[in-house]
Order: C-alpha cells, then sequence, then structure tokens
C-alpha cells in the first residue's frame, strides 16, 4: 500500500558532509539500522554512505560522482546550506531523488526533512523564563558561527526572550556544540559575570557548561540540556539531589537519517511528499528521563530510530497540516 | 600534451604525479565506465576549477619560499563577496575583489618588509580573512551573478570545460612562471634572494609580484567557487588551505628554494580531488574512509622517494 | 681630462662599519682601464667590504666613488654600478641553485628580457665559458645546484664577463680560485690578459700569492680595513706581500714536514673495485688528495665518514672521525649559534654527565681552542656569523681538533684561508698528527700538498698514483691528474664526484 | 642604551607574547572594573596549559629545522585520549593501564610519523597531515566501542588548584622549564637546535641527526597524546572533534612565543605568554560582547601584530 511504483531494486546513497562527533556518529549509526532493514525487507536494493571531511567542495564532488554512478536517490546532511546547491541542481536535473536533512540545503529540487530550530531557540527561552519568574541573568552558549542552525536558534532565543523584560541576557559565547570548547569558553567569561541564573545552550554543550561553572565554584544554575548521553547523566545526577533540578532536554535527534532515509524511500515509491516535511523536536521531560538514559549508552547520542511507518504518519501530518506525531520513547537502542 | 613540455630537470618531478594522476583515473574508469564519458567527465573534474586556481595561487606564494596558511579563508571571503555585493552591487563589489588582491600584495610587502615568517602571517590573515566573510555574510545566502554560474555551465566541444580550463591554467602558468624572464628571476628568489638583490632586483618587488599574483588566483579560485556552488558560505573554503598546499608537493613543488611546477600544482590540484572521489566510488567502512584519504596521500608521495633514492 | 692618465675607477677616504666594527676604515684605490689590480690582506682585512662597495650592493658610510672620471657618491648603487659596466663575482657563491646556468645568466642582465631571451642568453654563457674555460663539460640546461662547486664558480666567473646591452668596463673576482683547480684556475687567469687586452679593468683577489705576483700589473695589500701598501706586482716577492699583511710569524718557513712516526692502521679501502690503488691511512700520518677538483675525492671523504659512522662495505674504519669541509655555510657553521658552542659541538659526549653537558668544561674548551688557534673574535660568546669567513674556517678545524677524534677529513678546509693563518694551521695539523691522529686531506691548491706525507692523485674517481713526499713534483702531479696521458686532457671535471668511490 | 635595549629584547623573544597577553588582560579588567580579573588570569592558565603542551611538542617539531611541523597533533590528541579514557574503564585501579595505552598510542604515533618522513621522505607536513587522517580515523572506529568517562582521580588532578593556581599548569611549567634545560644542556637539545640550524653539518659534525628528528617526532607523539589524555580528563571523556582547534593553534603558540619558524632555535617559556595571550584574546572579545565575524578579525590581527613587533632573530640576506 505504499505506493505506486516498487522500491525493490533502488539504491540509496547518504553523502554526509561531516563524521567527526558523536552526533554524526550516531546518525550514521541509525543510517545503517535504517537501510539494512530497508534491504531486510526488500524496501530497496543497496546503500551506499560517502563522508567528506567538513569540506563542502569535496562534499559537492561526491555527489557528483555519486550522480555519476546512477544511485536513484541521494540523501544529504550538507556542509553548506548553499554551497551544494549547484551539484544538487544538477542531481535533479539526471531525474534522482535528493532529501536533504539535519544541516540542510537550500536547493529548490530538493526534498528537506526539515527541523524548526527558531522553534527550538523559544521553546528554551520560554522555559527559562517561566522557570525563573520572569526575572534573571541567563547567558547563551551559542554553536559554530555562521551556520544557519546556530543563527536559528539564537534568533529564536532573542524573540522569545523579548517578550520577559525582566531577563538580561548577560553574556554569549561560541560553544561550537563541543563539550570542551563549551567549557572552555564559558570559563573564560564566568569570572566577570554576575550570578548568571539560567544558560541556553544548543545541545552537546550542557556538560562542558555545568563542568565550567563547577571548577569556578559557582552554584549550579539552571542549564538547559541536549541530548548527549554525559548531558542526560548529569540531569539524573542533578536530579537526585535536593530540591531536584528541573530543566529539559530540547534537540535534534540524529535518527533523523532514518526518517530522510524513509522520506527518500517514499518518494521513490512514487508517495506524495511534500517539498519540506517538518520533524518534531526530541523533547525529553523529568518523566521521560529514566527511559531515555536506559536507552543510550555511554558517550552516545539520544535518539529514536524512526521507521518506515512512522514517517508515512509523519508525511501524512504535514500533507494535512495536522499535529506531528510524537517522537517515539526508545525501547532500547542498540 | 603538459607532459611533453620540455623541463630540464623539473620534468621527473612532474611525471611521476602525471603517472599516479592516471593511475588514479584508470582505477575510476574501472569502477565506473560512465566516467569516460563528455558528461561524466565534467561530473567527476566540476570542482577541479578552484581547486586548481587555489593550488597556482598557492604555488606562486611557495615560489618565493614561503607559505599560505590563509588561502582557504580568503578563497571564503571572495566567495561571500561574490555572492552578494557582486550580485547586488557590482561596482562595489569589484572594487572589493580588487582590494583583497592589494591586500594580499601588503601581505607580502610586509613579510618581506619585517622579515616575518609567512606561515604565521598568513595564519593571522586567515583568522582576519574569515572573519571578513562572516561579517559580509553572516548566515549562508546570497547568490551568484548570472554571468558567473553561466560561464562555469558552459559546455565546449569536444573538452570539458574544467579539464580544457586546467590546461589552459597551466600552461598559462608555464608561461609565466617557467618561460618568461621576470619568472625566472621571480624563482631565482625562491632559490637565492641574495644572489638576485645583489644583481640588482628588488625584492620587495618581486615577492609583491607573486603575492599579488596568489591573491589574483585566489580571486579566481573564490569565483570559480561561487559559480559552482551558486551561493556563498563563509567557511566553504577552509579547506583549499591545505587542499593546495598539497596539491604543490604532490605536483613536485618543493617547500623552499623556489623548486616549484605550474603543470605540476594543477595534476597535484586533480589527484588532491580525484583523492576524496575515490572515497565514493571504493566500497569502504565510513570509519576508515579518512585513512583512506590519508593513505592515498602517502602512496603518492611516497613513490616520488622510492624514485628518487637511488639518486640521492 | 685624458682617459689614458685618468683611472677608470677612483676610490677615495672608503669607511664602512658593522656596528661596532671598522671594517673599512678610509681606503683609497684607483683601478687603470685595460689593468689587473690584485687586492691581498689578511681574512677580514676588508677586501670584500671594499668590492661590494665598489660593486653598489653595500653603501659606504663615507669617501668618494669616481667612475669613468665622474664623482658618483650621491645615489651609487647597484644598478649605477651595473649600468657604467661594472661587474662582480661576489666571495659566495651568487648563483640560484633552482635555476640553469642559462637561466642564472638572465639574472644577473636586467635588460635582457623579451622574445626568445634563452636562445640569447644561451649563446652568451656558452659563449663566455668556451672561451675562459675551454673544454668545460657544462651543460648550460642543468640547474645551478647540481653542478660541483667548482663548476658553478666557473659559471659565475664566465656570466660577470658575459655582455649585453652595457659594455663591460670592470669585472671584480672576489677569490675566483679558491674552489678552482691548478688546470681551471690557470684558465681563467690567462683569460684575464685577454680581457685586459679589450680595455676591460679588473681586481682580482686571491690568497694564492704565486697567482698575484705571477699575473696582475698592480698589488694593493689590505690590513685592518686600511690600505698597508701597493705597487707594480714585479717589484713584490711572496714575503714582502705577507709582511705588508701583517702575518709574519716565526713558522714562515715550515713548509713541509720532515719527521713522520707511522702508526696503526686507521682508514683501509677493501672493497678498491675499479681502482688501482687501494687507500690506505695509518695513525700519525697526513694523506693528500690530490688532482684535479671534482676527481672523487670528495666522494672517498664522505665515505669514509659514512664508513666510521657504519654505513659503508668498502671501507674498514678504525677510531673516531670528524671531517672538515670548506664549504661552511652549507657544510660548517651553525649560524644562530656562539663561536663557543660552534667549536663544543662535536665533543659534547665528552663534555657531558649523564647526559648533561657541563657549561664550565665546555667553555674551557672552548677557550683553548680560541687561544690555540688564535680565532679573531672579541669573545666565545659572539655569533659566529660576526666573525669574517677565514676565522669561520679556523672555529670548524677547531671544532675537529677539539673532538678528540683519531681521523681527520679535510675538504679543502682551508679555502679562503689568508697565507699567514694558512701556515700557522699547517702547523696546528703537523703538531696533531705527531700526537697521533691521521688526517687525509683533499686540497684544490698543490702546494698545499708539502704538508703531506704521501699523495694519492684522483683521476675519474681512481687513484692514478701515489707519490711519497720525497718525490713530490709539479710534473708528475700533473701526469697523474690527467691520468699519464691515457685521457684526453678536457676531462676536467667532467664527471664530478659521480663515478668516485661508491 | 636604545641598542642595548633591542639587543636584549631580540635575545629574548618571549618577551612580547608576555606583554601582549598582559595588555590584554589590562583591558579584560578595564572593562569588567576589575571584577573577576584574577580569575580569568586562573583559567587562562588552566586551558592555556593544554595549548601549552601541545606547543611543547610543536615548538620541539619546528626547532630541528625548515618544514618540520607536526600537523597530526589533533589525530594523536583524539585517539590518545579515547583510548586511555577506555582503557582506564572510569575507575581509579585502571588509570596505570589506560595511561600507559594512552602514552603508547603517542609513541606509535611518533614511529608511524618517522616511518613517513625518514624512510619515505615525505615532507612532514604532507605526511603529518595525511597520519593524521589515519589517527583520527582510528579514534573514529575505536569511538564505537567505546566511550567512558576519566577516571575521578585523573578529573580531580587535572582540575585541581593550588592556592588558586591550576595545578596542572604548575607541572607543566615545570616541564617546560626541563625542556629549556634539556635544549640547552642535553647533548639531544643541542643536536636538535644544530640539526634545526644546518642539517648537513651537523651530520659532518658527527651528530645523530637520524636518530634526533626521529626522538622529536616521538616526543611530539607522547606529548600530544599526553594532551589528548588530559583535555579528555578535564571535559569528562574524549570526543572526536576535541583536536580540531590545536591544528594550526599550536603553530600560532610556538611563534607567537618567539620560536623561529626557520628552526634551530627554540623559545620554550614564550609558549606560555602566547597560550595565555591567545585564552585571553577569547576572554576580552566575549567580555565586550564582540560578534564572531569582529572577534575572528581582531584575532587575527593580534596575531600578525604580536609578530610584527616580535619579529624572529634570524637575520635574512
Ligand atoms: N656580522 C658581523 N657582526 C659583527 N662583526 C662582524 C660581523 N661580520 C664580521 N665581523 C667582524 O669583522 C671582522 C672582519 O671580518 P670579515 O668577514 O670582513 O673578514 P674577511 O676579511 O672576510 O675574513 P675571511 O678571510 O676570514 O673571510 C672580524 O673581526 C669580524 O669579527
Ligand atoms: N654584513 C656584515 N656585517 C657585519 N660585519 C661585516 C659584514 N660583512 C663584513 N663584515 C666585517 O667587515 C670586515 C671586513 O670583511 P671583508 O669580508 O671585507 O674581509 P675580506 O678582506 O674580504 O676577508 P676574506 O679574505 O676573509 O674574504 C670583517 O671584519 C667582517 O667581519
Ligand atoms: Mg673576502
Ligand atoms: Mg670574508
Amino acid at each position: 500500500e505504499a505506493g505506486a511504483a516498487s522500491t525493490a531494486s533502488d539504491g540509496i546513497a547518504l553523502s554526509n558532509s561531516y563524521a567527526g562527533n558523536g552526533w554524526r556518529q550516531q546518525m550514521l549509526k541509525m543510517w545503517d539500522l535504517a537501510a539494512k532493514h530497508g534491504i531486510a525487507i526488500g524496501a530497496i536494493a543497496k546503500t551506499k554512505v560517502v563522508n567528506s571531511d567538513n569540506s563542502a567542495p569535496q562534499q559537492a564532488t561526491q555527489i557528483s560522482d555519486l550522480t555519476l554512478q546512477g544511485w536513484k536517490a541521494i540523501v544529504i546532511d550538507a556542509a553548506s546550506p548553499t554551497a551544494l546547491n549547484g551539484v544538487i541542481q544538477q542531481a535533479c536535473s539526471a531525474h534522482i531523488v535528493v532529501v536533504v536533512f539535519d544541516s540542510l540545503a537550500t536547493a529548490p529540487c530538493a526534498y528537506k526533512v526539515a527541523y524548526n530550530y527558531v522553534q527550538m531557540g523559544e521553546i528554551e527561552a520560554d522555559y527559562v523564563a517561566k522557570h525563573l519568574g520572569d526575572k534573571g541573568n541567563v547567558l547563551e552558549v551559542r554553536g559554530i558561527a555562521g551556520t544557519s542552525v546556530d543563527n536559528d536558534i539564537h534568533q529564536g532565543i532573542v524573540q522569545a526572550f523579548a517578550k520577559y523584560p525582566g531577563i538580561k541576557l548577560v553574556g554569549s559565547v561560541h560553544g561550537n556544540w563541543t563539550q570542551s570548547i563549551a567549557q572552555k569558553e564559558v570559563a573564560g567569561i564566568l569570572p566577570t559575570l554576575p550570578k548568571v541564573d539560567a544558560v541556553v545552550t544548543q545541545g552537546g554543550d550542557g556538560y562542558g557548561t555545568f563542568q565550567a561553572f563547577k571548577t569556578a565554584g559557582r552554584p549550579t544554575p539552571l542549564i538547559i540540556m541536549g541530548n548527549r548521553q554525559d548531558e542526560l547523566a548529569l540531569w539524573k545526577q542533578l536530579a537526585g539531589g535536593p530540591g531536584g533540578y528541573p530543566t529539559i532536554s530540547l534537540s535534534s535527534a540524529p535518527g533523523v537519517s532514518s526518517i530522510a532515509f524513509w522520506v527518500a524511500q517514499q518518494v521513490l515509491a512514487g508517495v506524495n511528499v511534500p517539498k519540506t516535511v517538518h520533524v518534531p523536536l526530541l523533547i525529553i521531560r523529568a518523566n521521560d528521563l529514566d527511559a531515555w538514559l536506559k536507552a543510550v549508552p555511554p558517550g552516545g547520542v539520544s535518539t529514536p530510530l524512526y521507521g518506515q511507518k512512522w514517517t508515512e504518519d509523519l508525511i501524512a501530518a504535514n500533507l494535512g497540516h495536522s499535529a506531528l506525531p510524537e517522537s517515539p520513547i526508545p525501547t532500547g537502542v542498540p | 600534451m603538459l607532459a611533453e613540455i620540455r623541463l630540464p630537470s623539473a620534468s621527473p618531478r612532474v611525471l611521476l604525479p602525471a603517472a599516479a594522476l592516471v593511475a588514479m583515473l584508470v582505477l575510476i574508469f574501472a569502477m565506473e565506465p560512465r566516467a569516460m564519458s563528455y558528461f561524466g567527465l565534467t561530473l567527476l573534474l566540476n570542482f577541479a576549477l578552484p581547486a586548481v586556481f587555489a593550488a597556482m595561487a598557492q604555488m606562486a606564494v611557495i615560489a618565493a619560499g614561503d607559505i599560505d596558511l590563509g588561502l582557504g579563508p580568503f578563497i571564503s571571503l571572495v566567495n561571500c563577496l561574490a555572492a552578494t555585493w557582486l550580485t547586488t552591487r557590482p561596482v562595489a563589489g569589484i572594487v572589493a575583489l580588487a582590494l583583497l588582491v592589494a591586500a594580499y600584495a601588503a601581505i607580502g610587502a610586509l613579510i618581506h618588509l619585517r622579515r616575518l615568517p609567512s606561515i604565521v602571517v598568513t595564519l593571522g590573515a586567515s583568522f582576519v580573512w574569515l572573519g571578513l566573510a562572516l561579517l559580509v555574510l553572516p548566515t549562508p545566502g546570497g547568490g551568484a551573478p548570472a554571468w558567473l554560474t553561466t560561464l562555469l555551465a558552459v559546455r565546449p566541444p569536444g573538452v570539458p570545460l574544467p579539464v580544457l580550463i586546467s590546461i589552459l591554467v597551466g600552461l598559462i602558468g608555464w608561461l609565466l612562471l617557467m618561460r618568461t624572464s621576470y619568472g625566472t628571476v621571480l624563482r631565482g628568489i625562491g632559490g637565492n634572494p641574495r644572489a638576485v638583490a645583489r644583481a640588482g632586483w628588488s625584492l620587495l618587488g618581486g615577492r609583491v609580484a607573486l603575492y599579488t599574483a596568489a591573491g589574483i588566483l585566489g580571486v579566481l579560485a573564490g569565483l570559480a567557487l561561487t559559480g559552482l556552488n551558486t551561493a556563498g558560505d563563509a567557511t566553504v573554503g577552509t579547506e583549499y588551505t591545505l587542499v593546495s598546499i598539497a596539491a604543490v608537493i604532490v605536483g613536485g613543488g618543493e617547500f623552499v628554494g623556489g623548486i616549484v611546477s605550474p603543470a605540476g600544482a594543477v595534476i597535484g590540484a586533480w589527484i588532491m580531488l580525484l583523492t576524496g572521489s575515490l572515497l565514493s566510488f571504493l566500497d569502504i567502512s565510513t570509519d576508515w574512509q579518512l585513512s583512506v584519504q590519508g593513505g592515498i596521500l602517502i602512496l603518492v608521495l611516497g613513490l616520488r622517494a622510492l624514485e628518487e633514492r637511488p639518486a640521492a | 681630462m685624458a682617459a689614458d692618465n685618468a683611472p677608470f675607477v677612483r676610490l677615495a677616504g672608503i669607511r664602512k662599519n658593522f656596528g661596532a666594527v671598522q671594517a673599512l676604515a678610509g681606503v683609497d684605490l684607483s683601478i687603470p682601464a685595460g689593468r689587473m689590480v690584485s687586492v691581498v690582506g689578511h681574512n677580514g682585512a676588508g677586501k670584500s667590504t671594499l668590492m661590494q662597495v665598489l660593486a653598489g650592493t653595500l653603501a659606504a658610510d663615507a669617501g668618494e666613488i669616481g667612475i669613468g672620471g665622474v664623482e658618483r657618491q650621491a645615489g651609487y648603487d647597484v644598478h649605477v654600478a651595473q649600468a657604467l659596466g661594472i661587474r662582480c663575482v661576489f666571495q659566495e657563491l651568487s648563483l640560484c641553485p633552482n635555476l640553469s646556468v642559462v637561466e642564472n645568466t638572465r639574472v644577473v642582465h636586467p635588460g635582457l628580457g623579451g622574445f626568445g631571451w634563452r636562445r640569447r642568453c644561451r649563446a652568451l654563457i656558452v659563449e663566455a665559458l668556451d672561451a675562459i674555460f675551454p673544454g668545460h663539460n657544462i651543460d648550460p640546461d642543468r640547474t645551478a645546484g647540481e653542478l660541483a662547486i667548482g663548476q658553478r664558480q666557473m659559471v659565475e666567473t664566465a656570466r660577470a664577463f658575459t655582455e649585453a646591452g652595457t659594455k663591460v668596463r670592470l669585472v671584480i673576482l672576489d677569490e675566483p680560485t679558491a674552489s678552482l683547480d691548478a688546470d681551471a684556475a690557470s684558465h681563467l687567469l690567462r683569460f684575464t690578459e685577454a680581457a685586459r687586452a679589450k680595455g676591460i679593468a679588473l681586481v682580482f683577489i686571491s690568497h694564492r700569492l704565486p697567482e698575484i705576483l705571477g699575473h696582475a700589473d698592480e698589488v694593493v695589500v689590505m690590513r685592518d680595513g686600511e690600505v698597508a701598501g701597493g705597487g707594480a706586482a714585479r717589484d713584490f716577492t711572496e714575503e714582502r706581500l705577507v709582511e705588508l699583511m701583517g702575518v709574519v710569524r716565526e713558522a714562515a718557513s715550515e713548509g713541509g714536514r720532515t719527521e713522520t712516526s707511522v702508526g696503526a692502521l686507521r682508514v683501509e679501502e677493501t672493497g678498491a673495485a675499479g681502482r688501482r690503488l687501494p687507500l690506505r691511512l695509518h695513525a700519525g700520518e697526513i694523506v693528500g688528495l690530490g688532482g684535479l677538483a671534482g676527481h672523487g675525492q670528495r666522494a672517498v671523504l664522505q665515505a669514509v665518514f659514512a664508513a666510521a659512522h657504519g654505513r659503508d662495505g668498502h671501507w674498514r674504519v678504525r677510531g673516531s672521525v670528524a671531517y672538515v669541509s670548506g664549504d661552511r655555510q652549507s657544510e660548517g657553521v651553525f649560524p644562530l649559534w656562539s663561536v663557543g658552542l660552534n667549536t663544543t659541538v662535536s665533543r659534547l659526549r665528552a663534555l657531558a654527565h649523564a647526559g648533561i653537558i657541563s657549561l664550565r668544561s665546555e667553555r674551557t674548551l672552548a677557550e683553548e681552542w680560541r687561544r690555540r688557534l688564535e680565532i679573531r673574535t672579541p669573545g666565545i660568546d659572539r655569533p659566529i656569523t660576526s666573525l669574517s669567513g677565514g676565522n669561520q674556517q679556523k672555529v670548524l678545524l677547531a671544532r675537529a681538533l677539539a673532538s678528540a677524534a683519531d681521523t681527520i677529513l679535510f675538504d679543502d678546509p682551508l679555502r679562503g684561508v689568508d697565507v699567514g693563518t694558512k701556515r700557522e694551521l699547517y702547523r696546528h695539523v703537523a703538531e696533531a698528527a705527531r700526537a697521533g691522529k691521521a688526517f687525509l686531506w683533499h686540497t684544490t691548491e698543490n702546494i698545499e700538498l708539502e704538508n703531506c706525507d704521501r699523495i694519492y692523485v684522483f683521476h675519474r674517481g681512481t687513484i692514478t698514483d701515489e707519490i711519497p713526499r720525497a718525490e713530490l713534483s709539479e710534473e708528475r702531479l700533473i701526469r697523474a691528474s690527467f691520468a699519464a696521458g691515457m685521457s684526453d686532457a678536457t676531462g676536467m671535471s667532467g664527471a664530478p664526484d659521480m663515478s668516485g668511490a661508491r | 642604551m636604545k641598542q642595548r635595549l633591542a639587543v636584549a629584547l631580540e635575545a629574548r623573544p618571549w618577551i612580547w607574547s608576555f606583554a601582549a597577553a598582559l595588555l590584554v588582560w589590562i583591558a579584560i579588567a578595564a572593562s569588567v572594573a576589575g571584577h573577576g580579573a584574577m580569575a580569568t588570569i586562573a583559567v587562562a592558565l588552566q586551558f592555556g596549559t593544554f595549548y601549552a603542551v601541545v606547543g611543547i611538542a610543536q615548538m620541539l617539531v619546528i626547532a630541528a629545522g625548515p618544514g618540520n611541523i607536526d600537523l597530526s597533533i589533533p589525530g594523536v590528541m583524539t585517539v590518545a585520549g579515547y583510548l586511555a579514557m577506555g582503557m582506564t574503564g572510569e575507575v581509579n585501579s585502571g588509570l596505570v593501564l589506560g595511561l600507559l595505552v594512552g602514552l603508547g598510542v603517542g609513541l606509535a604515533a611518533g614511529v608511524f610519523n618517522i616511518v613517513l618522513i625518514d624512510a619515505l621522505r615525505i615532507p612532514p607536513m604532507i605526511g603529518t597531515l595525511a597520519s593524521g587522517f589515519v589517527f583520527q580515523s582510528m579514534a573514529i572506529a575505536y569511538s564505537r566501542h567505546s566511550h567512558a568517562r576519566p577516571a575521578p582521580l585523573l578529573a580531580d588532578f587535572v582540575s585541581a588548584r593550588l592556592l588558586g593556581i591550576p595545578l596542572i599548569a604548575l607541572v607543566f611549567m615545570a616541564l617546560t622549564v626541563l625542556t629549556a634545560f634539556l635544549l640547552r644542556r642535553s647533548i639531544f637539545g643541542r643536536s636538535v637546535l644544530a640539526i634545526g640550524q644546518n642539517r648537513e653539518a651537523a651530520r659532518l659534525a658527527g651528530l645523530a641527526v637520524r636518530p634526533s628528528l626521529a626522538l622529536v617526532y616521538l616526543a611530539s607523539g607522547i606529548l600530544a597524546a599526553l594532551a589528548g589524555i588530559l583535555l579528555s580528563a578535564y571535559s569528562g571523556g574524549a570526543a572526536l572533534n576535541m583536536g580540531g582547534e590545536y591544528l594550526l593553534m599550536s603553530i600560532a603558540v610556538v611563534v607567537l612565543g618567539g620560536t623561529s619558524i626557520a628552526g634551530g632555535q627554540a623559545s620554550p617559556a614564550g609558549l606560555w605568554g602566547a597560550a595565555i595571550l591567545l585564552d585571553l584574546v577569547v576572554t576580552m572579545l566575549n567580555v565586550l560582547g564582540v560578534g564572531a565575524g569582529l572577534r575572528f578579525v581582531v584575532t587575527g590581527i593580534i596575531i600578525i601584530g604580536v609578530l610584527a613587533l616580535a619579529r624572529g632573530p634570524e637575520a635574512r640576506y
């Protein structure tokens, strides 16, 4: 019932711009699981993964090569939102289905599996403001300068805080979504800051931020967490203390690669898919924390593995502009 | 055609990388016969142009016995300017690009006058370029000027555009640097600056000339990249720093002594490009793809050492 | 002013200081057209500095410069000098090693650009090489770095005589024969006569006094940055020159050695494939390696050095070995270090306890050798680059002697050392030999071979003769150098070091 | 007088980095009205230690002469960090094994680099770039199997303070002094500096050229591994991208510290000035709330500016 055309003999390739951090590693793992499953059930015939070393020209070349090799669909986690548009257009012209996800490319012909990062910023800012009672000092830990994800989240945070005159952004550093860099940057600015009541983050930087406060001997503020195992474990540990530890974990899930995989398969199958498929953010609240912690190994990144059926529901919800399905809570991630 | 060029002592330096390039092409053609077509080569070598220009720019600096660690971010900056000002305010864009070339010349002059190590000055400059790129274009976007995208989409008869221009660039570089009399003097500066100065030549002028050439070639690399990408991004060129250095060395150049080869640099740029490409043709676990990239570099340069050994 | 009696060059009261060092203390010099003026002086006397002032590559602090009868001091630089037809062959070789001989020729002719410059340069340099060094065997398309040092010297010398546009009026030759063998040197000296006949003025600097007395028209003796005397060359003798230079030593008579006590075998050639005479060296011996430059002497030294460090099967070497190169820039000095550190670097193991060097013993050792070789420097903490070339060479010699090595390999180490210093150094070598050290001494100056007990003569990588000192004669040396007429005499430097011992 | 000052400065090229760091610090103190200014120094020392350790590694390599440079440092840091954490197994009793394995990885990496440079004669800049790819890729493969936190003892050690000064800063200042001493007084150090000035002369002077070069790359590998282990311990575990920023910064620290990129001379003390300077610059710009673009521009200008002031002692022409 999936669609008119059979995709059993098709191949879907993944072009990934960077494999050098835990999130991307988990993303690749989820791709692998989804693709293996897809092959096992006869949904597709083969897959291939090509990584570039965070270099847009190299990734562009590799996409050209995949085009040349005649893959039916190419799924892309892009090194740059703009730099691949030329080759993506080229691939589209060769009647190849192109799906971009996570770090998107803006080429109009590509299907986009998109998080709403502005919304992510808004949600965390709202949470912080509400929790502080519209009064307090907030430090912002940003991602890699010059990326659209960083700008979107930042924009959402600034927009949301505009509604709360009592909240003051007292500092901003770039933690590059990396524990060690976030730790260093926060530690550097911390001595010059007044009391910090909360820290808004972008994920991957919560643990480092906490370490910086701890070594500086400062009271731990409310830190918005990402979805790395160390962040969740930290949350759990802090929550065990007196008075608990209210926060939320907000992130994009590396399992989004499995959504992108199934979206590509659905397009190949001839299903009507909107050009932009919105994906719900992974939001972990206190009552789900234990379930998530159980499912993610040390050093891992929590994520659901999204299945074909779930993706079909997602597409339907996007088409019908209805509420997006909730991310499944994992029952055990390999 | 490139191999026929008579370079009395440099030719063995160029022959080996040329052989390596042929081997890589043969491997790719064997795995993907479609690559052998006009269309296939166009796709395969699509991004050769920015790489070739970048390699030539780096070569100009290495010819002076220097090294440029700022080239990649410089290319990004050109990309950002081309995707914004050059499209919306062409005059301002052209002036800005001209100023960038002048800035390169100024860096060359600074390095000479204050006797600074180029490696660190250009490292500092790389931060400046990146910062300026972010100021020009805080988030990726903009659009390439139409003439640029059209230019890069040209399909000349017989020979694919990237191949054609690569050969042309190599040829022009060879003519200017290896055949003209001033090019000879410039290489002499890399070999024995004092001797050249004592013969009455201005070392300042020479270095400025080479850095100006590097600036112009860097701008061309950025423009070519913009034409291919169709938009701007402040971090897009970063890799070109190391890629261009590796291309010059793989192509038979040396870090000291003004020993460079334009033909070799072009071949080196192609090798670096195809090294990344091979990953998409070979079936390698994602964990080890980086290793393979490193391994190919080691192989190409290691062969050169084996070949040179008997003479040493 | 009549061109006949006005000299082409008139320098007066030239002064030049380098920081606190006064290199030139008011020098006067005239060079008539068509004459060869020879400048002699001890190391550091200021000869090269004076020539650089004349060539326009150094600006004098004070003084008058008149060229062709016109005063020029304001704005006098290398461009002006070149336009006036002044050329200079500098003491340190000034070729670009990455450029071919043809391309190096272009570098010195700023006006020689444009279409077909390569062809024109080739014609120029080939013509000059042929005229000065017949049978030179240098391929003008080879890169300079591939040439042997003697060949590079030939190229550079010939290059100075090439004419493109401006006429050559004066050629300065600063120790042009220091790296040439006797044959090439005599070719050059013969050529200077032809050049003089064409009206070209020449300045010729050398530490080889016979060359000067035999060929120069006039002699100027410099001492400590001043002119100590001068006049027609025929009025001088070697002893008179040496006296004026201020380096008369009691050792002046010590030309050769008399007593030799031969000890244990130190170096032995075991696999003398294709070599008629195997080389041997005993403790207490000084053995010379003669013949034309570039016929395998250096290869032998390098092979012995490598063998001592365990890397050659054709040589058996007993005891430790030290090497002194005459090419101090590329094989000798550590330019960032002081005189002291440069002296002791080969003796570190003995100066160290548990791997840590004793600075006090190091100083003592360096001071001792500075005193013994009379190295001219205000202190051993001064940078080595502040020393004159000859004094730097002394430091290298001190390094080898201080190293306590059993065998010392000399690769023409007294190149560019003044005659007084040389005699002094000969004495040190003889003394060390008496103390049991063995020397293998390659020299391009045949007269130096008189210091050796035996001489092996090289031709095309093989030893063609073994001459005991008692039988040493210029004739026999020359005969062996050309392999006793077995091959044509044009084989000069044909295959530098390549055919040598491997 | 003026000349004597110039000579004194020339002999101490590291002064400039300290002077610049002091200026930046004054700017920070002024802009926060003194609030927390002392603490910023302690923080800069803490993180500066990682720069300094990596800097010692890179400095030894660079001192060994033109062309010598180690671009594999980030890869070595990462793979050593992972293996050390993994082998330690988060318990103090595993520390010895973890450290041994981690440092062993650094040693092996050094050996690999030597093979590339010495046996295969690949220019170090490219050879170590390529080997860095290999090490990084090993870290990626290993990170699939283990991602351990540091043992508590090690974690405490790297963040411990003595009288408000980070303990590891003191430890590695001592190592810096030792390095300076060895460069000046040991046969190995002398050999490295001699080789750096004139390799052929060093060979003919009877110095052990190839072994010394090998030792330099081995030391670099081990120190890079050490830096990786400490950084992992400090930030609660290894991360795949933790080495990235040290690729070019290790060179910047060395040269800003007054070491000549042309080799033959080293300025260990300057590493600390440069490391603190680079940390404080970032802090200053964060404090001033400068945007990312301007931040990079200012950093670049400071690097070039300090360099232009502290032009190395090597004379040219
Ligand atoms: N760079 C320098 N800085 C300071 N003093 C110097 C420098 N170079 C040379 N001197 C001093 O100048 C004096 C003469 O040196 P110079 O190089 O002119 O000698 P030279 O005549 O070329 O001798 P040689 O025949 O040994 O080369 C020496 O006493 C030396 O110490
Ligand atoms: N660039 C320099 N800087 C400082 N001192 C110098 C420099 N060049 C030469 N000197 C010094 O000037 C003096 C004269 O040196 P010069 O080279 O002219 O001597 P020279 O007579 O040519 O000696 P040699 O016979 O050894 O070549 C020496 O003391 C030398 O050390
Ligand atoms: Mg001289
Ligand atoms: Mg001299």
